[in-house]
């Protein structure tokens, strides 16, 4: 079996967008995301921090401090694209305009639930962002992450152990080595890497899971 | 490439079915879509309810929608005007419903819906009939009156310019509802005076971003100093 | 006894507005009140259909119909006046931020309780635009009236028969024979034409009147 | 004459008192209004509640506030981040208080309190710890969490170009919470890098119309092809 690496990841997820997708990619892992989208489709990039039509890094030197996505880095504005204030940023996730977002997570539950902005521990500072918003409120979040925990545990759970970021909010969730769907009726497999079989995706994860394996091309 | 532009107003608004909820933007004429309304009385769709700030003006726009009986039932602040003759027809004749909001309550509750709440509390209409059966609330010494977003499956709204991405600017008080209007329905048509190549607009001055609209239309070509 | 005319009203309302208030004029009669405002003084009229710093009626002949009033009247923008949307229009209103608002009544309690938007006739029917966002919103609500209807009876009243607009929200009152404070604790006289005494005014209105002479010039 | 415009820093902030509720723009350092902060310590308030979105970044601004010692209580959706060691310490040493706030329902109540209304029922946070005690409801088929407006004394921004009634303009993503906290707060503060005559700012293009405004200054001068 070969895992996915996050390169890999990212174009997997890439390979799912639309053309004419308005979508949101979360700080970390779903940024690189950007990095795989064919340059030939319209596709729309939401920052919370109010601007839609974003595009690539600057040449190095060109920064501009005042245009910075979410997780506070330089980036560009495509033609075509705009500014708008908070309210209006938060009313696209919130009211289901975005269509994708694409978020990093702690843990995911087959049933969609999502964990990814605070670990519990005592003494840890809480910083929530736009998470919550976001998972809650695009017409579908996907998850991205690696499927276990450096310690070997699956990530994909039965119920979040992790306080929650949102209730039933997760459909799809990217891994270094399977494509799940999560919600109401559990997990199922959409793919998995070569020489991965369903049993021993049951046996790494400790959960139900269906196979599904009807995604469109 | 995403090009939201629309050959002809009848194409635009073929979708809208019988018994559709529509948003009509404009303060009386200022920023009515005109021929989005005019293919839509053509289109034949009816049981409409519309939601709009008036009632109609005179024979054209939201007055000839419901001259043709296309209209079930109207959501506005104001529908008795001095030309409103078509709609007080209508209501007398028991034709139409009609449910009153105060303007800013239909403003905030437009706006809630396009941003994805679930009810506010407002200040206006406390105490009067237009509030009458509604859950009141105090709140910090103050009272309120809890009422729902208004959603709607289409939105027609009206703008100066717009581009293949649904970009949008207005003119002048004809900006009025069309901005929320476009954020609070399934589906935005506008029309517009002149559909501009991409970066035309200027992304600090684009009012209405693309993700609020799914087509553009641009009307009957006018010279260009006449749209500047 | 002289009765202030619609000018002279609109003249006495105007002498009360002070440089760098935010003000709405309700349509009709209180639009007027435009026209006696000092033009070296810079007061910001607010339109509910989206703008501020509203001029004056454009030369005839140059109407703009879509630079129009709340009475859809044809206006002008001042140097330094802008456009908005409806929603924020209203939050203007509805948080306060208009600092006088001038209303038309039916009838005006002596608690300040309005009635302006519908005479609750059989058969009437009913328009309320943005009455009761005004009348509730505005820092202060300003009614102005003819005292007395066609049929001689008084408009300022203990208690509004007609349906409410908003409940305790008018400040004062300016009518044609005299000036009225309003609220919680009653109804006062501020000012009066000449000729006329306080007991004139407890006949006509039929309501208990104190006498509040104090008005700061 | 109308004239919002203040000589200083220093003097548009000095009747900010002790216990003053004060939002500050920026989404970290974009937007953030630096020489009003400076001010703002210099001045010495102290025990204020801070709205901002984090909670300081590095040693300027919102973090100088927190490390001198002002800053009784934040309300912000991020306050821990690699730069955000002054407030950290604070928060472990229990110097300061942390309202933890979604980030859309942090703009939502702000905008909220800026439109006048009570309250608003929104779904984010609905079942997690930041609902907590909180008042929830179900409106039709979707759970939702009643949050309060946020209202402040003052409100401290940055803007790209101001006039003399207060219009202001943004650049890019500095433009962020701006609008919305300048609606929200009883006096509002822009610090802008020029002051332009009156008429030189698009009506149509005006983000935050003038009555939102009480002060403005224009902070060290820059070469105009700078701004522009």
């Amino acid at each position: 079996m070969e895992r996915l690496n996050r390169h890999q990841m990212a174009a997997r997820v890439a390979k799912d967008i639309p053309e004419g997708a308005y979508v949101n990619l979360g700080i970390g892992l779903p940024t690189t995301v950007a990095n795989y989208l064919p340059v030939d489709r319209d596709i729309f990039l939401q920052s919370e921090n109010g601007l839609l039509g974003m595009g690539p890094a600057p040449v190095p030197g060109e920064e501009d401090w005042e245009l910075i996505n979410a997780g506070k880095q330089a980036v560009t504005l495509l033609t075509g694209g705009c500014y708008f204030h908070h309210a209006d940023s938060f009313a696209m996730m919130r009211a289901g305009h975005i269509d994708i977002c694409v978020l990093g997570a702690f843990q995911v539950s087959v049933h969609g639930d999502l964990a990814n902005w605070h670990t519990g521990e005592p003494g840890a500072i809480p910083a929530v962002g736009g998470a919550m918003d976001l998972a809650i409120g695009a017409k579908q979040t996907f998850v991205m992450m690696e499927l276990l925990t450096k310690q070997g545990e699956s990530k994909l759970v039965e119920a979040c152990h992790y306080p929650l970021t949102g209730l039933g909010c997760v459909s799809r969730v990217y891994t270094d080595v399977a494509v799940f769907e999560v919600g109401p009726s559990g997990a199922g497999v959409l793919e998995m890497v070569e020489g991965l079989a369903i049993e021993d995706l049951r046996k790494l994860t400790g959960v139900p899971l269906r196979e599904s394996m009807a995604l469109p091309a | 490439m995403i090009d939201k532009s629309v050959v002809s107003a009848e194409a635009a608004v073929a979708d809208i079915k019988n018994g559709s909820a529509v948003m009509i933007g404009g303060f009386g004429t200022a920023g009515m879509p005109d021929q989005l309304i005019e293919a839509l009385i053509a289109q034949g769709a009816g049981d409409l309810t519309i939601i709009n700030n008036n009632a109609g003006n005179g024979e054209t726009g939201v007055a000839a929608l419901i001259k043709a009986g296309k209209v079930k039932k109207i959501i506005c602040s104001f529908p008795r005007q001095a030309d409103s003759h078509h709609f007080d027809a209508a209501y007398r004749a028991g034709q139409i419903e009609l449910e009153l909001v105060p303007q800013g309550n239909l403003a905030a509750r437009i706006q809630a819906a396009g941003a994805g709440l679930g009810a506010i509390f407002t200040p206006t209409g406390f105490g009067t009939l237009l509030a009458e059966g509604k859950e009141t609330r105090e709140i910090d010494g103050r009272q309120y009156v809890l009422e729902y977003p208004i959603h709607a499956d289409f939105a027609l709204i009206k703008a100066q310019r717009g581009d293949r991405w649904g970009n949008l600017v207005y003119r002048k008080t004809a900006r009025n509802f069309g901005p929320i209007m476009a954020m609070a329905a399934k589906t935005t048509i506008a029309q517009v005076a002149r559909i501009v190549p991409l970066g035309d607009l200027d992304p600090e001055a684009v009012v209405t971003p693309g993700i609020f609209v799914q087509r553009v239309i641009e009307t009957a070509p006018v010279p260009l100093h006449a749209v500047a």
